[in-house]
């Protein structure tokens, strides 16, 4: 019966809450299922370059060659930083410094574009080397047909990885022409949190393709043979 | 047995009586409980009818103990199907060691068999009574299932590496094969049969029809045409190892890795060589996908298996705890 | 509290969610989760007899032996679609969209889901999905069969896999959607006093649904992902010629699919403990049992998919793994059936529609879960895998199990969601009707398999004959079984007698609410005092 | 509202740990220390991870039902690994 709904009922409080709480609780509980998802998404993934990787090691070591790792390594850095002012982002909201917010959204996305730049630049030396498997792919070696499976689960991965940023993108677009305007207060910003949470969750994807993908072969520079 | 109607297959292999004994195991607890059940709801629906609109039933609202018992009753029961199944899987699994090898190859939509006496078969394939066979099985292309009801077998045959099933006939007469995996238009078309025959009649098969090689002697045909023979020298003084009562043991490789060698380890050695190779040797050897066919691997595979051990020793080979015989799952 | 005897006001007087608001645009964009089932109730009906449709080609090209009535290729189009429609786009969404929709927030205390727009979304998704797969049936099908193995169909197949295979991705989205609304409603949306275990079963079990649609959807996503590269690009992935492990792909298509199908039962388990418990007036015996027992389910579910794998290259070893786990699945299934049982026992029992289907369901479940035991068991799979006695089996359980209930509920809660009651003399009738039609078309089917007769062919051997006239003729009666509750359905929208809030004298929240409920489901938020299933004290209010 | 506000030191120590471990994992990966490599490359990452999520989505501070979460969707990974691999590993058994 206590119903509180006509007692203080916010202008960004949805109907069918009855508190700022539960509304808040309820969005963000929705975005950590959601990134729950996520992870069994990529999963696939991650069990396919398992499987693959387990079988055809020295094959997966001598095509990691064939990537970049200063590029690689550079992109770390920078969406390692850009979820730094994700975070400073979502800070600001809290604590309601609006013209920062817009500040760190912007570096935030700013970063995510420079990402996405140096992924194109390598995928484009991956088209002139011929490494990407359906559209151009001549590799030497004996090892030919392995190095087409990394090369197939390099562009599955970072592919869906990208897809992810982009769409981050679009979404940071709208966010920052909320922010401009002063829809985020301290005491509603869920759209910033929750967005943050999935920055975060891409940036952790980087973490794991980073060496997974890069690094796997650097400790035999020589190169392939075995 | 291709007329009237049926109720329950034929069995006519060492393995159908103890798969059929745990089916009728099943059957029995499946009616029981499923009586029991049924039983319950109805005598309840009918003694417990609602006699008034206003009738109040008694509260009841649950029983640890009745919750205990339907949980470990079950419980034990499964467990015990998990046993006996796992029992007669692995004997089902497990060929046994003198189990006469036969190579299959399926293809859209059809079934090629070879024998290692140098017969091949289409569609159909004649066995003896009383002695194990053992199915070798590729695919060419999709994914077929070789499954021939009367002996309760059937296992699904891949391309790009090979699975098995044994069996041992024991009724002579001519049996359905089935191809059980969905594999494209004329699915239901790739059928054959299997003939099993005393023995004294299958040797005279045997012996009958177009005289051919043998598989053996056909795999060694293509090993010197091939050339395999200047690099894998039986004195292991060559650039391969000697293979030489190779089949069957556990090899080091280059990575530290150790291998067991059995019919998928020759064929990925073949087809990709680089894969996996032997400590002490370079990778060298060219790879042969795409040069070689199925039907000629499988010969090479049997002549390489033929090769009797001799002195020339593999660096860091020992002898395979189990003879080899049934390892024909491996890596993809 | 008697029943069926409250037409006091009649229903056009009063303002709820149907006549809120009227036009093709109101529908279209509404919010409600009532609406919003409606709307699903709307599709998922056409993708039934869709599928159904094939079903009955199927049957009818079975009748004889030779494969005379269509081509080898449509006939391999015909299953395909069956199953992939009735999967994919029926099954699956069925009572979770539909039911759950309706009733979650209503039997929570709720307004809405938590999240409505995201739900009218996860509607739309599925009709995009829907109608991909739709064009793709048109443009002249597909013939993958609905598990899609490679390498068939990802290099071998003619048909159109690459659009069903987006469709079917598509849809997956609307499923993670709706779980995701449900886990968050469930979570977050409870009304004051509604604990967790004084939640309804229905909810327990639509909780335990939608850890599933959350955890498993999203790999079979990702698989059709790759099964599209695959086939586009030939990236090697599922391919053996590339080095790359068809068994793979079996590997993640289960790990979806295989508790997919615990999807499809839950909710219809969740439904039947309503229907038992409210037809024998009686709290439901071992409640908590049952309610634990759903999320027993759901997490055992994930750990046995390689059951699908006894025979398709899979190391024996990992099989005696799966084996072992299939085998404790039984356990939490088999929990359930005996409380259901012993919930009648010395109830106050009637036969009114919704039980019969109840009762149907435990007899074809008890039955289709117990042939399950056949199929873990390892040694006795390699012999009926991928034979009729599969195809029995899960019919059984998706079919006798999961539709019935789904026939029950909609049987239980039409009178909530319309306003309306149904024919009860037609109801029962078609309740038995589905019955026999059901066992006469797979019962058969177990003896066919056992006998070695492999699913998904389109001629076979004479001596298999007779069983599957049978089967055929099984399905005539069903087929009738199923259009019967449309017709009297429709008709009882507008010559239904007025059903008033609570026709069957239930307990829950939703009963508490007129019929149809308005749009925002309470007048006042209600505040739950009572245990559930509080037959005992015989006070369901009427508001 | 129930907000934890994370202190700006502590966003810029996780950043500072992240770049450090980036820099670890690249330098250790030119060594040669055989099957360990991958083990500690991965344990990096992990430990990674767990400070991206710990601190800059402020699991650490949140409800545990958002732990439960995560720990959820990160055990359903580990089963899909570990049974799927459990096949692979005992194939040539």
């Amino acid at each position: 019966m206590s119903d509180t709904t006509s007692s203080s009922h916010p202008a960004h409080l949805a109907h069918h809450f009855d508190t700022v709480e539960q509304q808040r609780e309820s969005s963000s509980l929705g975005m950590w299922v959601f990134l729950a998802q996520e992870v069994m998404f990529f999963g696939g993934l991650f069990l396919a370059y398992l499987v693959y990787r387990s079988s055809y090691a020295a094959a997966f070591a001598e095509a990691s060659h064939h990537l970049d790792v200063v590029l690689g390594g550079i992109n770390t850095v920078i969406l390692i930083g850009s979820s730094l002012t994700m975070a400073l982002a979502v800070y600001c909201a809290q604590t309601g410094k609006r013209h920062l917010l817009v500040l760190f959204l912007l570096a935030t996305m700013l970063l995510g574009l420079a990402f996405l730049g140096i992924k194109a630049v390598e995928y484009h030396h991956k088209y002139v080397d011929k490494l990407i498997p359906g559209i151009a792919f001549s590799y030497p070696g004996p090892n030919a047909q392995h190095a087409q499976l990394f090369f197939s689960l390099y562009f599955a991965m970072t592919g869906m990885h990208a897809l992810h940023m982009v769409i981050g993108f679009a979404l940071l677009i709208w966010l920052v022409n909320d922010a401009r305007k002063g829809r985020f207060t301290p005491e509603y910003h869920s759209h910033i949190e929750n967005f943050g949470l999935y920055w975060h969750f891409v940036d952790i994807v980087w973490i794991f393709l980073f060496p997974l993908l890069y690094l796997i072969g650097l400790h035999d520079a020589a190169g392939g043979g075995h | 047995m291709f007329s009237g109607f049926p109720l329950f297959p034929e069995q006519a292999s060492s393995v159908a009586a103890d798969v059929d004994n745990l089916y009728f195991f099943l059957l029995a607890i499946t009616a029981f409980f499923s009586t029991l059940i049924a039983g319950l709801v109805i005598y309840f629906a009918i003694r417990y009818r609602r006699r008034s609109e206003v009738e109040l039933p008694e509260p009841i609202t649950g029983s640890t103990k009745l919750e205990t018992l339907w949980t470990v009753i079950p419980a034990i029961i499964v467990m015990v199907i998990f046993a006996w199944s796992a029992k007669v899987f692995l004997s089902l699994h497990r060929a046994p060691a003198d189990a006469t090898p036969i190579y299959v190859v399926g293809k859209q939509w059809m079934w090629k068999l070879q024998h290692l006496e140098g017969q091949r078969e289409i569609n159909e394939l004649h066995v003896p009574v009383g002695r194990s066979v053992k199915l070798i099985m590729t695919s060419e292309d999709v994914i077929h299932s070789f499954y021939v009801p009367a002996f309760r077998v059937k296992a699904d045959v891949l391309p790009g590496r090979y699975t098995s099933i044994w069996f041992k006939a024991t009724k002579p007469g001519e049996y359905h094969l089935f191809c059980a995996e969905y594999c494209g238009t004329k699915h239901s078309g790739m059928i054959g049969r299997v003939v099993a025959m005393e023995p004294g009649a299958y040797e005279t098969w045997l012996g009958g029809g177009p005289r051919e090689q043998s598989m053996t002697a056909r795999g060694e045909f293509l090993f010197q045409s091939f050339s395999c023979n200047t690099c894998h020298r039986s004195d292991g003084k060559g650039r391969g190892p000697a293979l030489e009562g190779i089949f069957g043991k556990t090899v080091d490789l280059q990575n530290g890795q150790k291998v067991a060698v059995d019919d998928n380890y020759l064929r990925e050695s073949i087809l990709a060589p680089a894969s996996k190779v032997l400590a002490g040797y370079q990778p060298v050897m060219p790879a042969f996908q795409g040069l070689v066919n199925e039907e000629a691997l499988a010969q090479l595979l049997a002549y390489i298996k033929s090769l009797a051990p001799q002195a020339a020793r593999l660096p860091g080979s020992t002898p395979s705890h189990e003879a080899g015989s049934e390892r024909q799952n491996s890596k993809p | 509290m008697s029943t069926l005897r409250v037409p006091t006001v009649p229903v056009e007087t009063r303002e709820h969610y149907l006549n809120a608001d009227y036009g093709i645009r109101s529908w279209l964009l509404t919010v409600d989760h009532k609406r919003i089932a409606l709307l699903y109730l709307a599709s998922i009906t056409l993708f039934f007899f869709l599928g159904g449709f094939f079903a009955v080609l199927i049957r009818l090209e079975l009748l004889t032996p030779q494969g005379d009535m269509v081509q080898s290729e449509t006939y391999n189009k015909l299953f395909t679609m069956h199953g992939v429609i009735m999967v994919f786009f029926f099954l699956i969404p069925s009572i979770p969209a539909v039911l759950g929709n309706f009733l979650v927030p209503l039997m929570i205390g709720a307004k809405d889901l938590a999240f409505p727009r995201i739900n009218l979304l996860s509607w739309y998704i599925y009709m995009i999905g829907g109608l991909l797969t739709f064009a793709a049936v048109v443009a002249g099908g597909v013939d993958t069969g609905w598990t899609f193995y490679t390498p068939y169909s990802s290099t071998y197949s003619n048909g159109y896999v690459i659009v069903t295979g987006l469709g079917v991705f598509i849809t997956g989205f609307s499923s993670i959607l709706t779980g995701l609304n449900f886990l968050v409603t469930i979570h977050k949306m409870r009304a004051p006093g509604l604990t967790w275990f004084r939640l309804p079963l229905f909810i327990w079990a639509h909780y335990a649904t939608s850890l599933i649609m959350m955890l498993g959807t999203p790999v079979v996503a990702i698989t059709l992902v790759l099964l599209v590269l695959e086939r586009a690009f030939r990236i090697g992935i599922f391919d053996p010629t590339l080095g790359g492990d068809p068994v793979l792909f079996q590997h993640l298509f289960w790990f979806y699919s295989h508790p997919a199908v615990y999807i499809m039962i839950l909710p219809g388990m969740g439904i039947v403990s309503e229907l038992i418990s409210c037809f024998s007036r009686k709290y439901v015996f071992g409640y908590h049992f049952i309610a634990f027992s759903s999320l027993g389910i759901a997490v055992l579910g994930f750990l046995v998919w390689g059951h699908h794998l006894f025979v398709s290259g899979q190391s024996a070893y990992a099989g005696l793994i799966f084996s072992f786990l299939s085998f404790l699945v039984a356990i939490p299934s088999a929990i359930k059936v005996f409380n259901w049982t012993a919930t009648l026992y010395k109830g106050s029992i009637s036969y009114q529609a919704p039980m019969l289907y109840a009762f149907g369901f435990i007899g074809l479940f008890a039955i289709g879960g117990l042939t399950g035991l056949f199929l873990a068991a390892l040694g006795l799979d390699v012999h009926v895998h991928d034979t009729y006695f599969v195809v029995a089996h899960f019919h059984y359980i998706m079919v006798g199990g999961a539709v019935m209930a789904y026939l029950g509920g909609m049987h239980f809660w039409w009178p909530k969601m319309t306003g309306r009651m149904y024919p009860e003399g037609w109801a029962r009738f078609s309740a038995l009707i589905v019955f026999i039609g059901f066992n006469l078309t797979f019962l058969p089917q177990f003896i066919l398999g056992y006998l070695g007769m492999p699913r998904r062919y389109h001629a076979y051997p004479p001596e298999f004959q007779v069983l599957n006239v049978m089967s055929t003729a099984g399905a005539s009666i069903l087929a009738a079984g199923y259009l019967l509750p449309m017709v009297y359905f429709l008709w009882s929208l507008k010559y239904g007698a007025i059903a008033g809030p609570n026709p069957w004298g239930a307990t829950g929240l939703e009963w508490r609410t007129p019929s149809p409920p308005p749009t925002e489901n309470f007048k006042q938020t209600p505040i739950v005092t009572e245990e559930p299933y509080e037959y005992s004290i015989r006070e369901i209010k009427v508001v | 509202m129930s907000v934890h506000v994370v202190p700006l030191r502590i966003y810029f120590a996780v950043f500072a740990s992240l770049m450090v471990l980036t820099g670890v994992t690249v330098a250790v990966a030119y060594f040669d220390l055989g099957p360990l490599n991958t083990i500690v490359a991965l344990s990096i990452a992990v430990t990674k991870a767990a400070l991206v999520i710990l601190y800059f989505m402020h699991v650490r501070y949140g409800p545990s039902l958002t732990k439960l979460v995560v720990a959820g969707s990160f055990l359903w990974l580990f089963i899909m690994l570990s049974i799927t691999m459990s096949d692979y590993v005992s194939r040539s058994w």
